[in-house]
């Protein structure tokens, strides 16, 4: 059993990982069509991937109103309004869930009514925080603090309408600092974090990194 | 005065004409490095041909014609040394011109692909207005199937390395202790945490938004670790925020683990590792309650956070609390950093927790990133002096083709 | 009743006046897309009400988003991709489309189920042969692909000859930025004598690329918010 | 008395928010915009496919309702453009809740130029998996995309029928509010086909993508509201983003004035709690 539950899923990962790397290197067509059938799988169980996300949503939520935890009022209506949204959706304007997607219908209808405003609102509000924010608690505190902030407010100054109507210094200077020290600090950034992500693809293909295993013991 | 200008016309036609040399030195291949769909034609280039000259390329299946046309190069352009993908540096690239032909179109048609392994002939012609010189014979090639990109070579040569490195560090690192400085955020973290012992007020630790299998995520268990060692050995009081339900279990296992370690079991509850929200904003919502009831002396904020990370640092300021934050969110690092006493940036996150794990796979990794890196810091500074000096060796290595 | 209470009142009534007062002046159709405009402001005002303080109008609003949202992606997994490429092909008349089944598809639908495995006690494990296949491909197409992109193809425009002019500062600028960044973020040896400086460095470089995310962030957050009062204003008010 | 100046009731500074955002716009009169380089390098593209003719631009919609103020208008001026230089569009979406925005979008701008769907452009839908789709594309956009978003098959849509490879589009744009252009896009789609990149990103994103542009990785970039006000500016259609540059420019001064104000007295109250 130990083999099928963690040698097996191990070995996989090594040879997928092995493919798929090596697939970069040959151009011939057998190995380019793998590589799209690959990916085209690897899509697909992507798609399976959404109802790990979407069951763990509506699990936590069950458990809030069944254990009538404070505020489980709330978690009803997520329940509430899932219902309504996916009674749209499979509804399909009509034509049921064995059939294409509609054009439009009720589940359009609220996603442009209810879905855009609320997301679209909800980082509006930080706009109001970043304000207050910038009153009481953006602090020159230290040197480095002091840098980020003048770089700030000259970027803030050079990137709208109104830094070019005060000095032609704003945009000018703001453009070189997205260009230039900003772009050299970003492209520091980027060299380390690659090197990163390709040690922890390497410690996955080699089954030294076993997290994506789950917990749960063998 | 039309007919003048027609003549004078067909003068300067015919007279350029008399530059027109016909392709020298004409040869056809497979085009390396691809899956057979095309044949690479190179010619030496002809220094004196007149302006506007081009050379029209004509294929055949048979060697004995039709030819159908399948594109013109300019006589000015594609030089050889164009394209180091496909033909390397080689000095005398300059020299010599090329043209990958994938299709050839047969009059009223849709263009056709080149088939792969099947012989064509090709042919090329000089050309000026109406004027043209042909190639000799045609030429024969075929379109192959290539087992090797080898413009991918350096990358090839580069992640075999790297890897190798990377392996062999994690295998040192399991077998003897290996040296990474001393993290300054860790010891504004000791101080964060006597100074609310001094206070006896409580210490809030508040995790980011990820789950248990992203890296910032293990990063900030690690440091719990040791935060919840210290709480319990100082007798403070110590709350953890969690976002995610699977870090909180992880969360209460490793505080209960380092209260047991401390031999303080009797001081650990349950309820002080808490699941606060799981809404992003309602998360912020409910520990700026909690933070202005409580006055936390310190906030510990680790793991990746998104736009609630002004909210939570916001908060912690007006209370007066000493902040510490991790993160490798680097949208969210600029807000730490103008609020928090002191922040953890990026990769200082994975290290202070390999530092404080003493993980084996963790250390040997950021190791041989680390040699990753000095590898890039000498190829910048010799590559960039070599290049000014007009020796592009390292440049050309260090380049995706 | 306390204030808080008849702030609210006070705030829905006034709500339902504008609207009353909008539909009866002709400014919002009387149909589904007045109505539509109608819930979005008051949406949008309900979140609002978070400045001033966390309440239950805001929590409501927050969780509907949850619900809806979760449902509208549903919809997107399944109408395109799940019914679409693995359902449709078998069952339509389309001919085009019935030539895009395949027994192979048979593969990813069995490891996408086995994936939902993952919450059965009984029967977990059998999800990690489909994590294996997700994660182990996904790190070996990540390894060459970095590499290149993110690696050599960035290495390169920082490997150019240097000349004394504007372009040549400008390229050892970069350079100093770069490489000083990079040491700030090397573990291997302690940042005093001559690495410290040029960790010091580094630090200026990253606090000046964090000053510009910081003003491009602010900016972005503004201009969100600004989107949001021109639909009050404008879509629901009819004021601009 | 700074101290209480400090902590006034921060609802206060709210309100000026809101009046900073709120006078602009009802008055209703516009800064002058000015084009930076990234969002003319985007323009040129287009202008050059153009030029070329019969060109093929896929768009890549990586967005939310999050993001709708910011990046919607960046689409529309962007179809616009194409549109009227008769430029085929293909349309994807790699975030779900980026479906319903993109069918607003193109249907909108199609109506505008009396373009035919199917003929003129197509609209793929959404597949999940982000930069898997796209190597999953770059292989073959027919097996990525078997059939449009209202299930037509890709191989009977004029647009799409004649497309195997990313490698056929003549520029590639992603609308993005997150990493999908340094995530997804370049390094799994641009790295091998080497397609003209470009993207139309939130404000938030933008300084991160700086050293693509620089590499050449990117062909252009334009960053949040004030790259989509250049933008309608660029193809002479003022719109919600144009209207929007007085409010942001007010609100940025009041931002900028209370950042100044807030350190003036941060450093203040420390100098007299040292003297003290």
């Amino acid at each position: 059993m130990l083999f099928l539950r963690r040698t097996l899923p191990m070995i996989l990962a090594f040879v997928t990982g092995i493919i798929g790397i090596s697939i970069y290197y040959v151009p011939h067509s057998s190995a380019q069509g793998l590589e799209e059938v690959l990916a085209r799988w690897l899509r697909i169980v992507y798609a399976f991937a959404f109802f790990l996300g979407l069951f763990s949503l509506l699990n936590l939520h069950w458990r809030r109103v069944r254990a009538r935890q404070a505020g489980w009022g709330y978690s009803l209506i997520v329940y509430l309004s899932f219902g309504l949204m996916i009674f749209f959706v499979l509804y399909n304007d009509g034509t049921g869930p064995f059939s294409p997607q509609a054009r439009a219908g009720g589940y359009q209808w609220l996603f442009l009514n209810v879905q855009v405003p609320c997301g679209a609102t909800m980082f509006s509000i930080l706009a109001f925080f970043i304000s207050s924010a910038a009153y009481r608690t953006f602090r020159a505190r230290t040197p480095e603090a002091a840098i980020l902030l003048v770089a700030a407010v000259i970027v803030m100054l050079g990137r709208v309408p109104v830094g070019a109507y005060i000095h032609d210094f704003f945009p000018a200077a703001a453009q070189w600092l997205m260009d230039v020290p900003n772009m050299a600090a970003k492209r520091g950034i980027l060299l380390g974090v690659s090197l990163g992500i390709v040690a922890t693809s390497l410690r996955i293909i080699f089954g030294i990194e076993r997290s994506y295993l789950g917990g749960g013991e063998e | 005065m039309y007919r003048s200008m027609i003549i004078l016309l067909v003068l300067m036609g015919s007279a350029t004409a008399w530059g027109l040399k016909a392709p020298v030195d004409f040869e056809a291949a497979d085009t390396p490095n691809d899956a057979g769909t095309s044949v690479t034609l190179t010619w030496a280039r002809d220094a004196d041909a007149p302006a506007g000259a081009v050379y029209q390329v004509m294929v055949a299946t048979d060697s004995n014609g039709p030819f159908y046309p399948a594109g013109e190069v300019s006589a000015a352009g594609s030089p050889m040394s164009e394209d180091p993908a496909a033909f390397g540096f080689w000095s005398d690239h300059d020299d010599r011109q090329y043209v990958h032909v994938e299709e050839f179109t047969r009059p009223g048609e849709d263009p056709t692909k080149l088939e792969t392994d099947r012989p064509y002939y090709f042919r090329l012609e000089a050309r000026l207005g109406e004027e043209s010189v042909a190639s000799g014979a045609a030429v024969e090639a075929r379109a192959m199937e290539n087992f090797f990109n080898w413009a991918k070579l350096n990358n090839f040569i580069l992640a075999i390395s790297f890897s190798a490195i990377i392996l062999i560090y994690i295998s040192i690192a399991r077998r003897r202790e290996l040296y990474i400085r001393r993290i300054a955020g860790l010891e504004a973290l000791n101080e964060a945490l006597g100074r609310a012992t001094e206070m006896g007020k409580p210490v809030l630790f508040i995790h980011g938004l990820y789950g248990m299998d992203q890296p910032s995520t293990i990063a900030a268990v690690n440091i719990l670790g040791r935060v919840a060692q210290r709480t319990a050995e100082y007798d403070t009081a110590l709350r953890v925020a969690n976002y995610d339900p699977v870090v909180l279990a992880v969360s209460q296992e490793v505080v209960k683990e380092s209260y047991l370690e401390a031999g303080r079991p009797d001081a650990y509850s349950e309820n002080n590792v808490f699941l606060a929200a799981t809404e992003q904003f309602s998360y912020a919502a409910t520990l700026q309650g909690m933070m202005v009831r409580e006055r936390p002396a310190t906030n510990i904020m680790m793991g990746y956070f998104f736009a609630e990370s002004l909210l939570l640092a916001e908060t912690g300021t007006t209370i007066g609390a000493i902040q510490i934050a991790g993160t490798d969110s680097y949208t969210q690092l600029p807000f730490f950093v103008t609020t928090c006493d002191y922040t953890l940036m990026g990769e200082e996150l994975y290290a202070a927790s390999a530092y404080l794990a003493r993980e084996s796979r963790l250390l040997g990794s950021l190791k041989g990133q680390d040699i990753g890196k000095a590898v890039l810091i000498a190829v910048l500074l010799l590559g960039t002096a070599l290049a000014s000096l007009d020796i592009p060796f390292l440049a050309r290595m260090f380049s995706s083709y | 009743m306390n204030r808080d209470k008849i702030l609210f009142l006070a705030v829905v009534l006034l709500f339902a006046l504008v609207n009353g007062y909008l539909l009866a002046a002709g400014e919002l159709p009387a149909d589904w897309t007045g109505v539509g405009v109608i819930v979005a402001a008051g949406l949008t005002l309900a979140l609002y009400s978070f400045l001033y303080k966390d309440n239950p109008l805001f929590k409501f609003a927050e969780h509907v988003y949850v619900g809806i949202a979760a449902a509208y992606t549903f919809g997107q997994v399944w109408f395109p991709t799940l019914y679409g490429e693995l359902l449709r092909p078998i069952f339509t008349d389309d001919p085009e489309v019935a030539a895009t089944a395949s027994v192979w598809l048979l593969v990813p639908t069995v490891l996408g189920i086995l994936m939902l495995t993952r919450f059965s006690s009984r029967f977990g494990w059998l999800s990690r042969i489909s994590f294996a296949y997700y994660v182990g491909l996904g790190a070996g197409l990540a390894i060459p692909r970095y590499i290149s992109a993110n690696v050599l193809a960035q290495m390169a425009p920082s490997l150019q000859p240097l000349s004394f002019s504007w372009e040549g500062l400008t390229l050892v600028l970069v350079m100093v930025g770069v490489v000083s960044v990079l040491i700030y973020f090397f573990f291997s040896v302690e940042h005093t004598g001559a690495v410290g400086v040029v960790s010091k460095v580094g630090i200026w470089f990253l606090m000046v690329s964090f000053g510009a995310s910081f003003g491009y962030t602010i900016m972005g957050r503004l201009s969100l918010l600004i989107g949001r009062v021109q639909f009050l204003l404008d879509d629901w008010l009819h004021l601009m | 008395m700074i101290d209480r100046l400090l902590n006034i009731d921060r609802r206060i500074i709210f309100v000026f928010v809101f009046i900073g955002v709120a006078v602009p716009l009802l008055l209703d009169f516009n800064l002058p915009v000015k084009i930076t380089p990234s969002s003319q390098a985007m323009y040129d593209r287009i202008e050059q496919v153009a030029a070329e003719g019969e060109g093929i631009v896929l768009l890549s919609f990586s967005y939310g309702p999050s993001t709708v103020p910011e990046i919607q208008p960046m689409v529309l001026s962007i179809l616009r453009h194409c549109f009227s230089h008769d430029l085929k569009v293909v349309a994807i979406c790699l975030w779900p809740d980026a479906v319903g925005l993109a069918q607003q979008a193109l249907e909108t701008v199609s109506a505008e130029y009396g373009k035919e769907y199917g003929a003129d452009y197509a609209f793929m839908g959404y597949k999940p998996g982000g930069a898997i789709v796209i190597v999953n594309m770059g292989q073959d956009l027919h097996s990525a995309y078997p059939q449009d978003n209202w299930g037509k098959a890709s191989s009977e849509l004029e647009v799409t029928s004649n497309i195997h490879s990313l490698r056929d589009f003549d520029f590639v744009i992603d609308f993005a509010a997150g990493n999908s252009v340094d995530h997804w896009w370049v390094p799994y789609g641009q790295e091998k086909y080497k397609f003209p990149l470009g993207a139309g990103c939130t404000a938030v994103v933008a300084p991160d993508l700086k050293p693509y542009q620089n590499s050449g990785q990117l062909v252009g970039m334009l960053g949040g509201l004030a790259g989509a006000a250049e933008y309608e500016k660029l193809v002479g259609q003022p719109g919600s983003a144009t209207a929007a540059m007085t409010s942001q420019s007010s609100t940025h001064l009041i931002l900028i004035a209370f950042i100044v104000l807030g350190n003036a007295m941060y450093f203040i109250s420390r100098r007299s709690a040292r003297s003290q």
